[in-house]
């Protein structure tokens, strides 16, 4: 099992998801730079946390024009897994490879805090380790993780059960107090309908030891690294 | 030709604007109670190279689908001037 | 331009005065031209010279076992075990702030941020230490500098993950904004910013130059004025993301031994990189050519070029024939890089246009040749005495507790680093909102802990125990988490020392600080001074020397945090309580009053009680441990409740005479912790004590949701929670 | 009177632009090689309730210099129409 990890300029959590992969995990771990378009044969391609060009203009606009989103975009298509975590997130949407888009957070301010989030979904090579309707704990760190999708979408990916994560209290409950950042419908992470392209803006790769707070993230790291093989490319 | 294209970039109408709505209370407390509505969106002076004005403002109408704005949240218009004239 | 004939004007502009003037041209033997005397007015100037310090501040101790730099280069270097060295420093930005909160606290890290990396290291962490006039009054300065912090340190990808903030009518005018920074190299790689070997060429990367800032080290060095805001080019603009990639592309150069040396562009600009770096090395000096520098703008002339502050800006010394080398590393990252000179062996820096020579100054007259300035200092007039009797005895401890953890200075700091990445890297372990910060060095059980500590109203009542207190209470901090003590970075924020009483008070600090490091043996390895903290003369700033310090653990795993851990666990008052009300907040905020003098401090005292608990938690004994700092014991314990989300139930309190009951709850003794342990570790804990010869007494159980004092008062968690959470947001 | 403002808020010229800058490069690396500079600002629009035209000029000028732009390190304009009018 083989995981990617892109780099843009203005990327941060690179090494912080390359740390989890290498020594939490233990899978095979691979930087892919942003302007090369050859995908070294990973199973897993991560577009981690960061400010991808300042996030100047709109966070990830400049970004997914890189030689490696296109190569991305087809890895995808091809049924490839593709993680998008917080500015990765941003990342897809402005590429299109999933619906919506991020903005400012409604306090209109950055947010470095641990939020709870109700796993809706663990039918996903993403979430397969964790329980049905775990309730989970993981640190947003943003400042436009605010979902936003025109209500037809909003209602699609509702009906398709595309809302992966939402922000809820401690006991599950989907409140408007546990959200953060006024996503609509409480929204942390989305999938695309196939399956295989997940956004999330909270950091798995921030809560994958004890000695961090929590370790919940690295369910999902595990998820993935059990069930690449099963999932994988035609 | 040199052209100087002015970009505006808004918020659609269905987003949200939480910094328009904190911009307006700014205002309120301010004393301007007047203020009824903001809006609060993005101004983008690109100055360029052009052949005629009509290839500047297909250059600039691209720019803006494919970079400027994000069609999911963000409308654009932009006026254009060249030496000193200005088009719609 | 002889001294007549320089109009007094033109010195003004540059901030220089006409004995400077005279020893300039004594030693050029000549009149300097335009160009040179800009340089010389920014090297020259308070900032960059330290004319007024120097002398005072080769008092501090900066030698240690540890050391492996001391002050004279970017930042101070200690070794922390593992072949890792810790690399840091504090630095002001207090006059940018005060004309633009947002871009100049952003700067101002980004500004640090060089420093660390020009020591070769890989920055980990910021913290900050601010102040600014009450609230709401000065919300504008609050909010833009906090908006700024976050929004370049978020942005770079370098956790803040600790400081302070105090509010106070002397900072009304005059906001302080210090910054620290971090990092990590292997001692091995160590660099030092030095323009070794004649002939290698020094390359200008990172932004272009611009208008920026000309003349901001002057800037700094006066008092600010009506004109202040009219001087506009002094604030500048960061790129947080161009600093990201330089700071990337740096670390790369590591790869390469191409490298000789990297020097940050900081106040200044050009001119002090370029004679500092020769500087460090006797006989170096060192030709550029300002026509080779890429600029943002048209029309700059040399002038603009050397006094420019554009931001996000390296200077790298490269080994002859290898600068394509590091060229590529730069492109890497897209980042522009030009060879703009080389290093010379006349001791001169000599400024080409071209062909043109338009400046040449001897190096060690622009590091060296500002005259000092002996100022003498006489004390002010003492501060108002308190007469204990005369307080009226303490009504509602349960009420006084809740207006004091709502005190703007006492109060949660939540919604300040909830505004700051202080997770990013993986390795905050405890994060903001306890004691210090810890961050565990990856691939070892190593821990470093860090704080920012100054209590300034105890310095304004007596700055040389003020300064004492700082620095206990740095230690305090940073034991509270388990860690030793190992190293300072002090910012010294001081009014304008051309007023005696003013130099006193900077004298005194100096003196202040040096006997309390020399005590709690931690050397001084990097600092800065900020004067002039002096709106117009009205409002002079208290003495407000932040001290930053370093700590290690050698095993993470048995770092302590303020917050309770388990119901039924004894809570403890280490160390003893005396009538310490003088300058507390109790007394301020009960009684609208700041007088008497700060608690008495004995040094041999904290390092006993430190010594006590550093052993205590690595024997496992502790479950959590707080120190008592500004609103006392009380004020403490409620902390270790919500933080832990636990209650306490003691007995009330009856304080044995002369103890006051409102100076057992809320003065402000030194050399306190709050700590909670399981009884079965209560036997070996008092033998511990009692070895140590620190007093140790039981104050209650933990448990519940309520903090209670039988008979005296009981609060909920909730309630407590209510005042100390809204605190800042009013 | 209902007015609208539309004020423009840019970064003074000499002020360093790191957004102008970068997407200035995003354009280059997207083929747009015929753009010369970029500044980014901010766009505002207020509406707002006034006896004359004279007094909203005189309102939104007032906002503009207490709120909307940093004079420190931005310059603004704005343009404000009024019923479909419009007046520089
Ligand atoms: N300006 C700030 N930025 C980041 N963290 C802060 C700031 N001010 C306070 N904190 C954090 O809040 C906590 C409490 O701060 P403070 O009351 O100053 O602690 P202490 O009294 O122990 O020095 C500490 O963890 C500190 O690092
Ligand atoms: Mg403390």
């Amino acid at each position: 099992m083989k995981f990617g990890v892109v780099v843009f300029p203005g990327t941060w959590s690179d090494r912080d998801c390359g740390w989890v992969v290498d020594q939490v995990v233990g899978a095979q771990l691979q930087y892919l730079w942003h302007k090369d378009a050859d995908l070294k044969g990973c199973d897993c391609v991560i577009l981690p946390g960061g400010f991808a060009y300042g996030d100047y203009l709109r966070t990830g606009a400049i970004a997914r024009f890189a030689p490696v989103m296109e190569s991305i975009g087809e890895f995808a298509d091809r049924g490839g897994l593709v993680w998008g975590i917080c500015n990765g997130f941003q990342i897809l949407c402005e590429a299109g490879l999933l619906p919506g888009a991020l903005i400012r957070n409604s306090s209109l301010e950055f947010r470095c805090e641990w939020t709870h989030l109700m796993v809706e979904r663990k039918d996903l090579p993403f979430t397969s380790a964790c329980s049905e309707r775990e309730v989970i704990r993981m640190p947003i760190s943003h400042g436009e993780g605010s979902y936003f999708a025109e209500p037809a979408v909003l209602s699609r990916l509702e009906q398709n059960g595309q809302v992966v994560f939402r922000y809820c209290d401690p006991g599950g409950r989907v409140l408007p107090s546990a959200n953060p950042n006024g996503s609509l419908h409480n929204i942390a992470g989305i999938i695309n309908k196939r399956g295989n392209v997940l956004g999330m803006m909270p950091h798995p790769e921030r809560c994958s030891e004890p000695e961090l707070g929590g370790a919940d993230g690295v369910k999902l790291f595990r998820s993935v690294a059990g069930n690449a093989m099963k999932v994988l490319v035609s | 030709m040199k052209a100087t294209a002015r970009v505006i970039v808004t918020p659609k109408p269905v987003v949200n604007d939480p910094q328009g709505l904190t911009v307006k209370q700014g205002l309120m407390t301010l004393g301007f109670r007047e203020v009824e509505d903001v809006r609060v969106g993005k101004y983008i002076e690109v100055s360029l190279e052009a052949e005629t004005m009509h290839e500047a403002r297909e250059r600039v109408e691209a720019m803006c689908r494919q970079l400027l704005a994000n069609h999911v949240i963000e409308d654009f218009h932009f006026e254009l001037d060249h030496e000193g004239g200005k088009h719609r | 331009m002889s001294l007549d004939t320089v109009d007094a004007r033109r010195l003004r502009e540059v901030a220089l005065v006409p004995d400077e003037y005279r020893v300039i041209v004594e030693k050029l033997r000549r009149p300097p031209n335009a160009v040179e005397l800009g340089m010389l007015g920014v090297l020259w100037s308070e900032h960059c010279s330290y004319k007024t310090s120097k002398a005072l501040l080769r008092r501090l101790p900066s030698s240690g076992e540890a050391v492996l730099q001391g002050p004279g280069e970017n930042a101070g270097a200690v070794e922390i075990g593992h072949g890792w060295a810790a690399v840091f420093k504090i630095e002001s930005h207090n006059h940018p702030s005060a004309i633009e909160p947002y871009q100049g606290a952003a700067t101002g890290v980004g500004g640090i941020i060089r420093d660390v990396i020009a020591m070769g290291a890989r920055p980990i962490a910021l913290l900050d230490s601010l102040r600014f006039g009450p609230l709401p009054a000065s919300r504008r300065h609050f909010d833009g500098v906090v908006a700024g912090i976050g929004g370049y340190g978020n942005c770079i990808g370098i956790p803040t993950v600790g400081g302070e903030v105090y509010f106070d009518e002397c900072y009304e005018q005059n906001p302080i904004v210090n910054a620290m920074c971090v990092g990590l190299v292997r001692v091995d790689r160590l660099m030092r910013a030095r323009a070794e070997g004649t002939g290698n060429s020094l390359m200008l990367v990172g932004a272009d130059t611009g208008k920026d800032g000309i003349h901001g080290a002057s800037f700094a060095s006066v008092e600010l004025d009506e004109s202040s805001s009219e001087r506009r080019p002094a604030v500048q603009v960061g790129n947080p993301f161009l600093e990201k990639c330089l700071l990337e592309a740096c670390m790369d150069l590591g790869h390469t031994d191409a490298v000789v040396a990297v020097q940050d562009l900081g106040a200044a600009g050009l001119t002090s990189s370029v004679a500092e770096c020769a500087g460090r090395v006797p006989g170096a000096g060192a030709r550029i050519d300002v026509s080779l520098v890429p600029r943002r703008e048209k029309g700059m002339t040399p002038y603009d070029v050397m006094l420019s502050e554009s931001q996000e800006r390296m200077l790298v010394v490269v080994q002859r024939g290898r600068e394509a080398e590091v060229e590529r590393i730069f492109q890497t990252w897209d980042l522009t890089s030009a060879v703009i000179g080389d290093v010379t062996d006349d001791g001169q820096l000599t400024v080409f246009d071209g062909d043109e020579v338009v400046a040449r100054l001897p190096i060690d007259l622009l590091t060296d040749g500002a005259p000092l300035r002996r100022l003498a200092g006489i004390s002010p007039e003492p501060p108002p005495a308190l007469h204990l009797d005369s307080l009226p005895p303490l009504v509602d401890g349960g009420q006084t507790l809740l207006r004091l953890l709502a005190s703007p200075n006492l109060c949660s700091r939540r919604p300040i680093f909830r505004r700051y990445d202080h997770m990013v890297g993986d390795s905050t372990v405890v994060p903001p909102g306890g004691d210090a910060a810890l961050l565990r060095i990856k691939g070892t059980r190593l821990g470093l802990a860090m704080t920012t500590d100054c209590n300034a109203r105890y310095c304004h009542l007596d700055p040389n125990l003020g300064a004492q207190h700082a620095v206990a209470e740095a230690a305090r901090n940073i034991v509270a988490t388990g860690a030793r003590p190992l190293a300072v970075t002090d910012c010294l924020n001081l009014a304008n020392p051309d007023r005696p009483e003013v130099y006193w008070e900077l004298e005194e600090t100096i003196a202040g600080l040096a006997a309390a490091c020399r005590a709690l043996e931690v050397p001084i390895v990097s600092g800065n001074v900020s004067l002039y903290n002096d709106s117009e003369g009205r409002s002079p700033i208290h003495p407000t020397p932040v001290v930053g310090m370093i700590g290690v653990i050698e095993d993470y795993g048995h770092r302590l945090e303020a917050g309770l851990q388990h119901e039924g666990d004894f809570v403890l008052l280490v160390g003893s309580s005396h009538n310490d009300l003088g300058g507390s907040e109790y007394l301020k905020v009960e009684h609208g009053t700041v007088a008497g003098r700060p608690p008495g401090l004995d040094l041999a005292r904290e390092g006993a009680v430190n010594r006590l608990i550093l052993a205590a938690a690595k024997s496992g004994l502790l479950r959590s441990a707080h120190d008592c700092a500004e609103g006392g014991m009380l004020v403490a314990l409620a902390e270790c409740c919500m933080l832990g989300g636990l209650g306490v139930r003691c007995p009330a309190m009856r304080p044995e005479a002369p103890l006051r009951l409102d100076a057992a709850f809320f003065g402000e003794t030194p050399g306190r912790f709050i700590v909670s342990a399981p009884s079965r570790a209560m036997p070996d804990l008092q033998n511990l004590a009692r070895r140590h010869h620190v007093e140790i007494s039981l104050l209650g159980m933990a448990g519940g949701e309520i903090l209670e004092f039988e008979g005296q008062f009981r609060l909920s968690l909730t309630e407590m929670r209510q005042a100390w959470e809204g605190g800042l947001l009013q």
